[in-house]
């Protein structure tokens, strides 16, 4: 499945992009982390969260959208 | 007065003191309500390892943002006994001294207030995702972490 | 900034929005303060045996209102981090939908206003001689209880 | 000894005055209740409080001004 990720904050420096398509295997929140985490050292190294359609999804939720927004901890306020 | 569709909180740049006293004056003809309650961010000058930060840069997932911030509102109308809320935050560069961060809660009384308030805004602070990046007088920077 | 010598905290009539945003204006220079929050009292138009209350006329022993309000004052900046604070209170005549009570507390973080700003209210409340007296629309009166 | 009483809000409706001199013999805050109460039915009726030099007095606290402040309960905010 194609899935196009968004970086958001210092997620953006990180990967030095705002989003990026990849192809992944996963169809769930906590196995797409897995994924991303063999992927890229970065994912295992760093707090993230991931989002779909405006909703932060976590465990065995099920991945429906074709983009998933990477979080690094909110600082707003 | 309960508002159920999505509003935007995101204002571009710092907040002027002006729409503060516009939005105290926009409420003068509810006049069920006898308390309001108005928490301020400002962007601090903090000095990190020698260096002070002289703005800070907000991003967001705006329409995250907004969804996130309409359902807190709706859990704070369910809660407690508040009669009017408003929620607006910077995007982009704000300054040093200048606000970043309005929240506007009012009620028949004080104690409404006083307990809505710390709620909604550390609601705001724990599930709004809003990205803050601390520029230094050199223009380097680093990336905000809430305490 | 502890200010020590005893302040006015008067204001006569209603207290305009235009000030608040003045005061606010007034801390962009303090570049210490990270949040601030302001409580604000507004008349009521409450109905008691089927008429309406149209305005509050406050009176008050000014001097020892303002003497009692300096201590309240640093009481409050000993117990908690604040770094700035403002009391406003009207006296005379204010009509309902206007303000007539401003409290305006300024802190690093959020946690030093979310904590001072309650306490700063109810000890005003509990311990600074002034007395509300609330019109109807027909000119008649009752004095007002706090609750 | 001469003593001011002062009136305030509700208290000046009710003893249709602002302010009125008279004579005491009571030194202390609670013996000047006690004979306000001897004198006048108002005051056994009305909730008040004393000051004197912009302070609360109460119980055997020493009457030291020529002028007492007469609060009922106090109504800002």
């Amino acid at each position: 499945m194609k899935l196009t990720l968004k970086y958001h904050g210092r997620l953006t420096e990180l990967f030095g992009k705002k989003e990026e398509t990849i192809t992944v295997t996963s169809n769930t929140a906590e196995a797409l982390k897995q994924e991303l985490e063999g992927l890229d050292i970065r994912f295992r190294e760093n707090v993230y969260q991931l989002a779909q359609n405006n909703k932060i999804i976590k465990g065995n939720e099920i991945l429906t959208a074709f983009d998933v927004d990477i979080f690094p901890p909110f600082s707003g306020g | 007065m309960k508002e159920y569709k999505v509003k935007n909180i995101f204002i571009e740049g710092a907040i002027p003191p002006e729409k503060i006293a516009q939005s105290i004056a926009n409420h003068q003809s509810k006049t069920g309500i006898g308390a309001h309650d108005i928490f301020l961010g400002q962007v601090r000058a903090d000095e990190i390892d020698g260096k002070k930060v002289t703005a800070i840069e907000f991003s967001a997932q705006q329409e995250m943002a907004n969804a996130v911030c309409h359902e807190i509102r709706e859990t704070v109308f369910e809660k407690f006994p508040v009669h009017c809320m408003h929620i607006y935050h910077s995007i982009g560069r704000v300054g040093v001294g200048e606000l970043c961060f309005f929240v506007f809660v009012s009620s028949g009384h004080r104690e409404g207030v006083f307990e809505s308030l710390p709620f909604l805004v550390n609601e705001i602070k724990a599930k709004v995702p809003i990205f803050g990046k601390e520029i230094f007088e050199d223009e380097t920077h680093q990336w905000k972490v809430n305490k």
